[in-house]
């Protein structure tokens, strides 16, 4: 199965270039297997290993598909599949003549490359399939490569891709040097190379975007086309959450890093979310809540370490289980949510909120699809962003209740899941409303058109996605235990510790009578008269679309309680007078630790660099007093050395 | 036999300050001159007996220190025109001071490193580390690249001197080698100091800073 | 077959009681201020009468302008169901189903605000903004008194959790929760819903241009949700499960009615606050249920 | 003999460029004795011949493991000059080509001297052969790089002759007989006299660690780079060097065999991490992407001096890290030579949006720029993890970690400097020039090529070299 998906997506890039539809029936074929693979580990076949007889990079190839690499791989089939789908829609040769071509070709090169991290079991092709789908993603980034702040947004995504990535090298550097093989595999046995987890969870830390080291990930995936954000938000930062996961696994973890990996994530989940509210950018908006969404992803894994280290099965595994099913879900709501961005982009050309409205009545389709997905994110029964955040919740509330030593992490992480919680539903009531509903802002957003068959397609199948496990939990549960097996072995899967059929049957009668009471109300309404008229603004004669509440204005009040946090800057006049004139406001949250943590030390390096350009002047008489300095310097320290 | 060595590289010595000392390019020029035919000597003198191959290279040291590169050197200045180092990088005082200060501690540091008896007596030590220290400082503190150049062979000089040390050992062929690369060496410069001569219509190296960053 | 018929009963029950409270509400408030109030069966007439007009439409609204408050309505009830009652339980009781309550009750925000922002209002977007972030701080508050309680019971399901008091931290816990009800509800001193200044309110603001049937089911939704906080609350702070059945359920019923009463009180004898000292109250309600948790922590047993 | 062919063959080449009458017919020499040269080395490379200690020159381990990614250089470089020279048909070339073979037959002497004061002599006369490869241009700026490579380089190799004298007299002062064969002086091992080894070494370092451009020895390297043509950037960063670097592996080994080898793995480490980070303010500050490649060349030399210093492990990733280095940077100093020739600039100021004008150049460009920031799956990648490696194992985690602090820093020197060219709309200028200069296969090809070699080394890298690195670490280390 997976050497079909290999053979497909080679067979993908090598033509798809120039052949948009072999392009995409390989693209498909390819993902199809990927997820075919994957379901079938599901589905009971053994774990998969293989080792290639050629050796590359001195080594020979190690391929492993265990439970967890599966339930990776499963996303990124379907996400994968699902975003080349779209971009026949989205990106097409006749709009982007120079890049759509370069865009297919880095999208098989990053499916194949994300593949094979999450399948390699050696060190050294891990990094060169983790570099290889950094640099993917770079390209894919920045496919339009005309405008200056994506090739800004691509730049500091590289840039603090490969901070991470140099993390990673002296990991398995020191992996490597410490066990004297680059092979991976599970080594809990060795306590001694516990503290080497800290060098690989800075390194996939920065893919994940955890708090602060997200910093780069609003705007790469704000200024990336929109499937590429899809594939870039749903999969891309979720390989992060797997080096998480699959190391913490494999690795003996130091008793420290339950504790961090829970508060770090709490931590970002409520800045993340926080953030997002601000935003004005649509797919900005998104991106930030990305952050948060692999926060609570990291607070269930950091549970899960903290269960592992107490010895209790119990919750240990309901919190593992709950951070992967979230990053299935994450996965699948926010492509979702991209793909509908993107569409509401393609129609409208712009992101800025403030300049849409009224969508729904031109794109319908789109509208539906993102208030789905909206309620998804927002962690609203009967989706199934609920059901992870539900097994989230319940793991921490176990550990509360049983009043373990743990729960000084719970508590806390329970209350900022909650405001979390609370402020994406705020983040997404405003996004949802203020682009979908109402009037028009303006004339680009009167004139919107609903996306083409192959967007909507693989839009609809990602909402249907959110439904299928929103009402069936616990049909996912035994690929979610043989993953959480994969992860620590004693706790090998049975019974799912939470009702979820129970769980998922509330969620199914929800939506039976939520629809039936909806159809009913709306039924009623036409039978007893529906009349439209103005909206009623007290009397206001000429009401405007401008008069429209905005986004600014409807996250206005939760934002200001983070203000001092971000430093939220302001510049505004007031109006004055009888006639006023000229009034504004404007609002701008800044990328705090970018701005204020990471610009001063860049502005200092590079002030030192400047300072170093100096000693470069040109004049051959001080280039020769270096030389002697040198010789001194040089002699100076070995005689030091042998005066001791 | 040791005070006609010390005499020699004594006298070496002295020129060193004179080049340091020296406003004028033919008198620089002169007492690297002298210095070579002085160092030429040299061999002969460690040697007391005469030995053809010895006295070969020794010749053609002389031959090429003190009068094929002076010569040379002297073409370019009239080419150039230029007689004086007018505002060196180092004064000429400061020069002097700093070459003086250098000789002292040349001395100072030859008395502490492990010698051999037969070279602890001479002047061997102390006056390679001088000359080198002069040529260095002529390298750092002259603004005509002549003086430079005149700078970097007195720095070969006091290396040369050095070398001494080792004359027993090394392969004459090596010791020629090395003779021939110093020799198409100083060639080279003097071709680029023509180059450079043409380019800019000077040889002022301060003018040589628009490769920068 | 009976636990359907159960539920049933519930689903009755919790219906046709939820809009007896406002009703009770204004009696105490007619009563405090020496007048003769409105019946107490008042919203009762109103509801009946709204169900048979006709419906007006903003031209701007969706489809999802009228579905919103009904999908609101059914979240409130599924989240009524949820809550056990007295000494009956639960109407379907699973571990976590606390939680389910919580987010229902956020389903049935997200629709209200939904519907709100379809008319593309400024007064109703003002109603939906404070809505949404003011229930970031009710939310904590709820959440941090729902920590109380598990840690209390050592439990994650409510009708384990309700069962017992809230020991030591009772009284913290049912100042903050009583707080968290004014606020949900939009009453006095967060909101007034006699008031028709539209810049000055949540609630009424978001359903400005809502009639008929739909506005129906949006008062009797806000009814069955202040009755819902009501016996939430009681059960939280009272010991049902060492009551008798007969006990318990007279207790109950004590104190909703008491809680309504208080509700009532409080609303004739304060003024509605600044909206700028909204966010200050409500998280004085936080602490207090943060302050109920640590006691229920040092409390329990070891 | 065929050890002594490679030197006296590149010899020969020289003398008949130097008579040879045709302009246009004299550059074919170049490809021509390179392929020979390559042959040569690479059966040299798989038949090891024996090897007599106390000869001056040998195809030795450290030659067999060096030398053979000397000649791939220079056949690419060859062949790419061809196309050059006829690109730059307005100078003549007898120089050029004849002082191009002199360079590449003292480049094979240079790497298999065994003898200090040989060595001092092939690698001086590298210096000058290369001279007039430096001023082909002819300009007043090539002539001043050409001025401050020679006195600089002219300083250091004297301190480098004066470290060779003072060997010399640790071994009669020890009570050998100065005899300066490699071989002989590491026989006397702790015989040597300890403070003249000392002395020895620093003078010794410096000295060829200018040839190599150190930091702050490095300060000629990027005047020179920046002005010669592509091709001379190249053999200058990926074979001069790196006989250098073998001279301070030979010279090492010496004091390694006195007894001192942890002073000098400590001078290595510390000029090796100030090299690097040098490099890597100046990679920030740079707008000169000729330049960018001299300070990307110095950053390399440290990473290979760190490398040395990381003992055997170490020193085996460094000589593979001669290899992709080598072959890496050629590419890059042939594509740049491309782009700026098309661009006409070569400050990022002036040049933008080279994917439109020379779209392969640029490609090259940029893949070479991530093969050489050890992005895999090019040799880099390999040398630079077994570097990390190396250095982890022998316990110098904060070396490590400062080298990757290092590595990060170049990286982000280099991208924003190699993005602003290839990204933008390109000027008008170059919009024109490029019609002068299009992107012929044999201007393409040899940069290409040498990607896939770098690509190949990495990704397979032959038996046949790791035998020769970990033969020659062997018989540079041979407690270990």
């Amino acid at each position: 199965m997976l050497l079909v998906a290999l053979v497909a997506c080679v067979a993908a890039i090598v033509p798809g270039p120039r052949w948009p539809r072999i392009w995409l029936a390989c693209m498909v074929v390819g993902t199809g297997s990927i997820l075919a693979a994957a379901v079938a580990v599901f589905a009971g076949a053994p774990d998969w290993e293989w080792w290639s007889a050629v050796r590359v990079g001195g080594e020979r190839l190690h391929l492993r598909l265990d439970g967890l690499s599966a339930w990776f791989m499963a996303l990124l089939g379907l996400v994968g599949g699902l975003g080349a789908i779209y971009a026949r829609g989205y990106w097409p040769d006749d709009a982007h003549a120079d890049s759509a071509a370069r865009g297919r070709l880095w999208w098989g090169v990053m499916i194949l490359s994300m593949g094979f991290v999450l399948l390699s079991s050696n060190g050294l092709h891990f990094l060169i399939a983790w570099e290889l789908f950094a640099l993917s993603g770079f390209f894919l980034i920045t496919l339009d490569r005309q405008r200056r702040e994506i090739r800004a947004a691509g730049w500091l995504y590289l840039a603090a891709s490969h901070a991470g990535t140099l993390c990673l090298f002296a990991f398995f550097a020191a992996l490597a040097g410490r066990t004297g093989s680059w092979e991976l595999g599970p080594m809990r046995a060795h306590p001694e190379l516990g503290p080497l987890f800290w060098l690989a969870f800075a390194g996939f830390a920065v893919k994940a975007g955890l708090f602060p080291l997200h910093i780069w990930l609003p705007s790469a995936h704000a200024n990336a086309p929109s499937h590429v954000s899809a594939l870039m938000s749903g999969v891309a930062i979720k390989m992060g959450v797997y080096g998480l996961i699959r190391f913490s696994g494999w690795l003996p973890t130091p008793a420290a890093v339950g504790w961090t990996i829970t508060g770090i994530g709490a931590a970002t989940a409520l800045l993340g979310i926080a953030l997002a509210l601000a935003q004005n950018d649509l797919k900005r908006l998104l991106a930030y809540c990305s952050v948060e969404n692999v926060g609570i992803i990291a607070v269930g894994l950091g549970g899960g370490l903290l269960g592992a280290a107490d010895g209790d099965a119990g919750w240990g595994r309901l919190l593992l289980a709950g951070a992967l099913l979230h990053v299935w879900n994450h996965g699948l709501f926010k492509a979702l949510l991209f793909f509908a961005a993107g569409s509401v982009l393609h129609a409208t050309g712009t992101r800025e909120m403030s300049r849409l409205g009224g969508l729904w009545r031109s794109m319908p389709w789109t509208a539906v699809l993102f208030t789905i997905g909206a309620m998804a994110v927002s962690g609203l029964p009967p989706l199934n962003g609920f059901v992870s955040e539900w097994m989230i919740y319940l793991g921490l509330f176990d550990v509360v209740a049983g009043r373990s030593p743990a729960a000084w992490a719970a508590m806390p992480a329970v209350l900022m899941l909650a405001l979390a919680g609370a402020l994406a539903l705020a983040a997404f009531v405003k996004a949802g409303a203020v682009v979908f509903l109402g009037a028009p802002r303006t004339r680009v957003a009167a004139e919107a058109h609903e996306c083409g068959g192959s967007m909507r397609g693989a839009m609809v199948v990602l909402a249907a996605g959110c439904l299928a496990i929103g009402l069936a939990p616990a049909v996912f549960w035994p690929a979610a235990g043989r993953a959480v097996a994969a992860w620590n072995p004693p706790w090998a899967a049975g019974a799912p510790p939470a009702p979820l059929p129970t769980l998922g049957l509330a969620n199914a009668v929800l939506v039976t009578l939520a629809l039936a009471a909806g159809a009913g109300l709306w039924a009623s309404a036409r039978a007893r008269g529906l009349r439209r008229s103005l909206t009623w603004d007290c009397g206001y004669a000429s009401p405007a679309a401008r008069m429209q509440y905005t986004g600014g204005a409807m996250a206005a009040i939760a934002v200001g309680w983070f203000g001092w946090i971000f430093g939220a800057e302001r510049r505004q006049r007031r109006p004055r007078g009888p006639f006023p004139a000229g009034a504004h406001r404007i609002e701008r949250m800044p990328e705090a630790v970018l701005e204020r943590l990471i610009g001063p030390v860049a502005g200092a390096v590079m002030q030192v660099a400047g300072a170093a350009r100096q000693l470069q002047h040109g004049r051959l008489q001080y280039y020769l007093v270096y030389l002697a300095g040198g010789l001194t310097a040089l002699g100076t320290l070995v005689l030091v050395g042998e005066m001791k | 036999m040791n005070s006609t060595l010390n005499l020699l590289i004594g006298l070496a010595m002295g020129l060193n300050l004179l080049a340091l000392g020296s406003s004028r390019l033919p008198s620089v020029i002169r007492a690297m001159a002298v210095q070579g035919v002085v160092l030429g000597m040299l061999p002969v003198v460690i040697t007391r007996e005469f030995h053809w191959p010895v006295a070969l290279v020794a010749l053609v040291t002389m031959g090429v220190k003190g009068f094929g590169i002076p010569a040379l050197l002297r073409r370019a200045m009239r080419a150039a025109n230029i007689e004086r180092e007018i505002e060196p990088f180092i004064g000429f005082v400061p020069s002097l001071l700093l070459g003086a200060i250098g000789t002292i501690a040349a001395v100072a540091v030859a008395q502490r490193l492990p010698l051999l008896p037969e070279h602890a007596g001479t002047l061997l030590v102390p006056g390679a580390l001088a000359t080198i220290f002069t040529g260095f400082v002529l390298l750092v503190g002259r603004v005509k690249a002549i003086s430079q150049v005149c700078g970097y062979l007195i720095m070969e000089n006091g290396i040369y001197l050095f070398g001494m040390l080792l004359l027993h050992s090394t392969p004459l062929l090596v010791e020629s080698g090395i003779l021939l690369d110093l020799t198409v060496g100083v060639f080279v410069i003097g071709i680029i100091v023509d180059r450079i001569q043409r380019a800019f219509d000077s040889l002022d190296t301060r003018k040589l800073t628009v490769l920068r960053e | 077959m009976s636990t359907l018929l159960d539920i049933l009963l519930r689903l009755t029950l919790w219906i046709l009681l939820a809009p007896l409270l406002p009703g009770i509400i204004n009696q105490v408030k007619a009563w405090v201020a020496g007048r003769r109030g409105p019946p107490v069966l008042q919203l009762y007439y109103d509801l009946s009468r709204l169900w048979r007009k006709s419906v007006v439409m903003s031209t701007l609204a969706s489809p999802g302008f009228v579905a919103g408050p009904a999908v609101a309505w059914v979240a409130l009830v599924g989240a009524a169901i949820l809550l056990p009652i007295g000494p009956f339980g639960g109407g379907l009781s699973f571990k976590g189903d606390v939680i389910l309550l919580v987010y229902l009750l956020a389903v049935a925000r997200f629709c209200t605000t939904w519907a709100a922002m379809e008319t593309g209002s400024a007064f109703e977007g003002m109603g939906a903004a404070r809505e949404v972030s003011y229930a970031v701080l009710t939310e904590a508050a709820l959440i941090t008194a729902i920590l109380a309680l598990s840690v209390e019971s050592g439990s994650v399901a409510l009708d384990r959790m309700l069962a017992l008091s809230a020991g030591t931290g009772a009284v913290l816990l049912a100042a903050g929760l009583f707080a968290v009800l004014l606020a949900e509800n939009c009453r006095v001193p967060f909101d007034d819903p006699n008031t028709h200044l539209e810049l000055t309110m949540i609630h009424e603001v978001m359903v400005l241009d809502h009639s008929g049937p739909p506005l129906a089911v949006i008062l009797h939704g806000a009814a069955l949700k202040l009755l819902l906080f009501a016996v939430l609350l009681s059960e939280a702070v009272l010991p049902m499960g060492r009551m008798s059945p007969l006990a318990a359920t007279a207790a109950l019923v004590g104190a909703v009615g008491a809680v309504t009463i208080g509700v009532g009180l409080v609303e004739s004898l304060l003024a509605r606050f600044a909206f700028r000292r909204v966010p200050l109250l409500l998280t004085i309600a936080f602490l207090l249920c943060l302050f109920a948790l640590l006691l229920a922590w040092k409390g329990g047993p070891a | 003999m065929n050890a002594h062919l490679l030197i006296l063959l590149p010899f020969a080449g020289a003398i008949a460029a130097a008579v040879w009458p045709g302009d246009r017919t004299r550059p074919w020499l170049l490809p021509a004795v390179g392929l020979v040269h390559l042959v040569l080395s690479c059966w040299l490379l798989v038949d090891p011949p024996p090897v007599e200690p106390g000869a001056w020159f040998a195809y030795d381990d450290l030659a067999r493991a060096v030398l053979p990614a000397v000649s791939l250089l220079f056949l690419a470089c060859a062949t790419y000059g061809i196309s050059y020279l006829r690109i730059r048909a307005e100078r003549p070339n007898r120089v050029f080509v004849a002082a191009l073979l002199g360079v590449l037959g003292l480049l094979s002497a240079g790497h298999q001297s065994r003898h200090l004061g040989v060595l001092w002599i092939t690698t001086e006369g590298v210096t000058l052969a290369a001279v007039p490869l430096l001023h082909f241009n002819n300009t007043p700026r090539a002539f001043e790089a050409t001025w401050k490579y020679l006195l600089i380089g002219g300083s250091g190799i004297a301190f480098s002759l004066l470290g060779s004298f003072c060997l010399g007299y640790a071994s009669i002062h020890g009570g050998g007989s100065g005899d300066l064969t490699f071989h002989a002086l590491a026989a006397q091992g702790a015989g040597l006299s300890r403070p003249w080894v000392l002395i020895a070494w620093v003078l010794l370092l410096v000295g060829y660690g200018t040839k190599m451009g150190l930091a702050p020895m490095h300060t000629w390297k990027p005047d020179a780079y920046g002005e010669a043509p592509g091709i001379i950037g190249a053999m200058l960063a990926g074979g001069v060097t790196t006989v250098a670097f073998t001279a301070v592996l030979r010279v090492r080994a010496v004091v390694d065999a006195a007894g001192a080898g942890d002073v000098a793995s400590r001078t290595l480490l510390g000029l090796g991490l100030f090299s690097m980070l040098v490099a890597a303010l100046l990679l920030l500050a740079t707008r000169d992407f000729k330049r960018m490649l001299a300070y990307s060349s110095v950053e390399h030399m440290g990473i290979l001096v760190i490398g040395a210093s990381f003992g055997a492990a170490g020193t085996g990733a460094a000589l593979f890290h001669v290899w992709s280095n080598s072959l890496t940077k050629g590419a890059l100093f042939l594509s740049a030579g491309n782009i700026r020739r098309a661009a006409g600039a070569r400050t990022m100021d002036e040049v933008r949006g080279m994917t439109s004008i020379t779209p392969q150049s640029a490609a090259i460009f940029v893949t070479g720029m991530f093969a050489v920031t050890a992005c895999p799956p090019f040799g880099p990648f390999f040398s630079e993890l077994r570097v990390l490696r190396a250095g982890l194992e022998a316990g110098h985690g904060a070396a490590v970690g400062l080298l990757l602090g290092g590595l990060l820093l170049v990286f982000f020197g280099l991208t924003r400097l190699v993005f602003a060219i290839v990204d933008g709309r390109p000027r008008v200028v170059s919009t024109a020039s490029v019609k002068r200069y299009p992107e012929t296969a044999s201007v393409i090809l040899p940069p290409l090529v040498l990607l896939a070699l770098s690509l190949w080394l990495g990704l397979a890298t032959p038996p046949v070299l790791q035998q020769a690195w970990s033969a020659a670490v062997q018989s540079l280390f041979p407690g270990s």
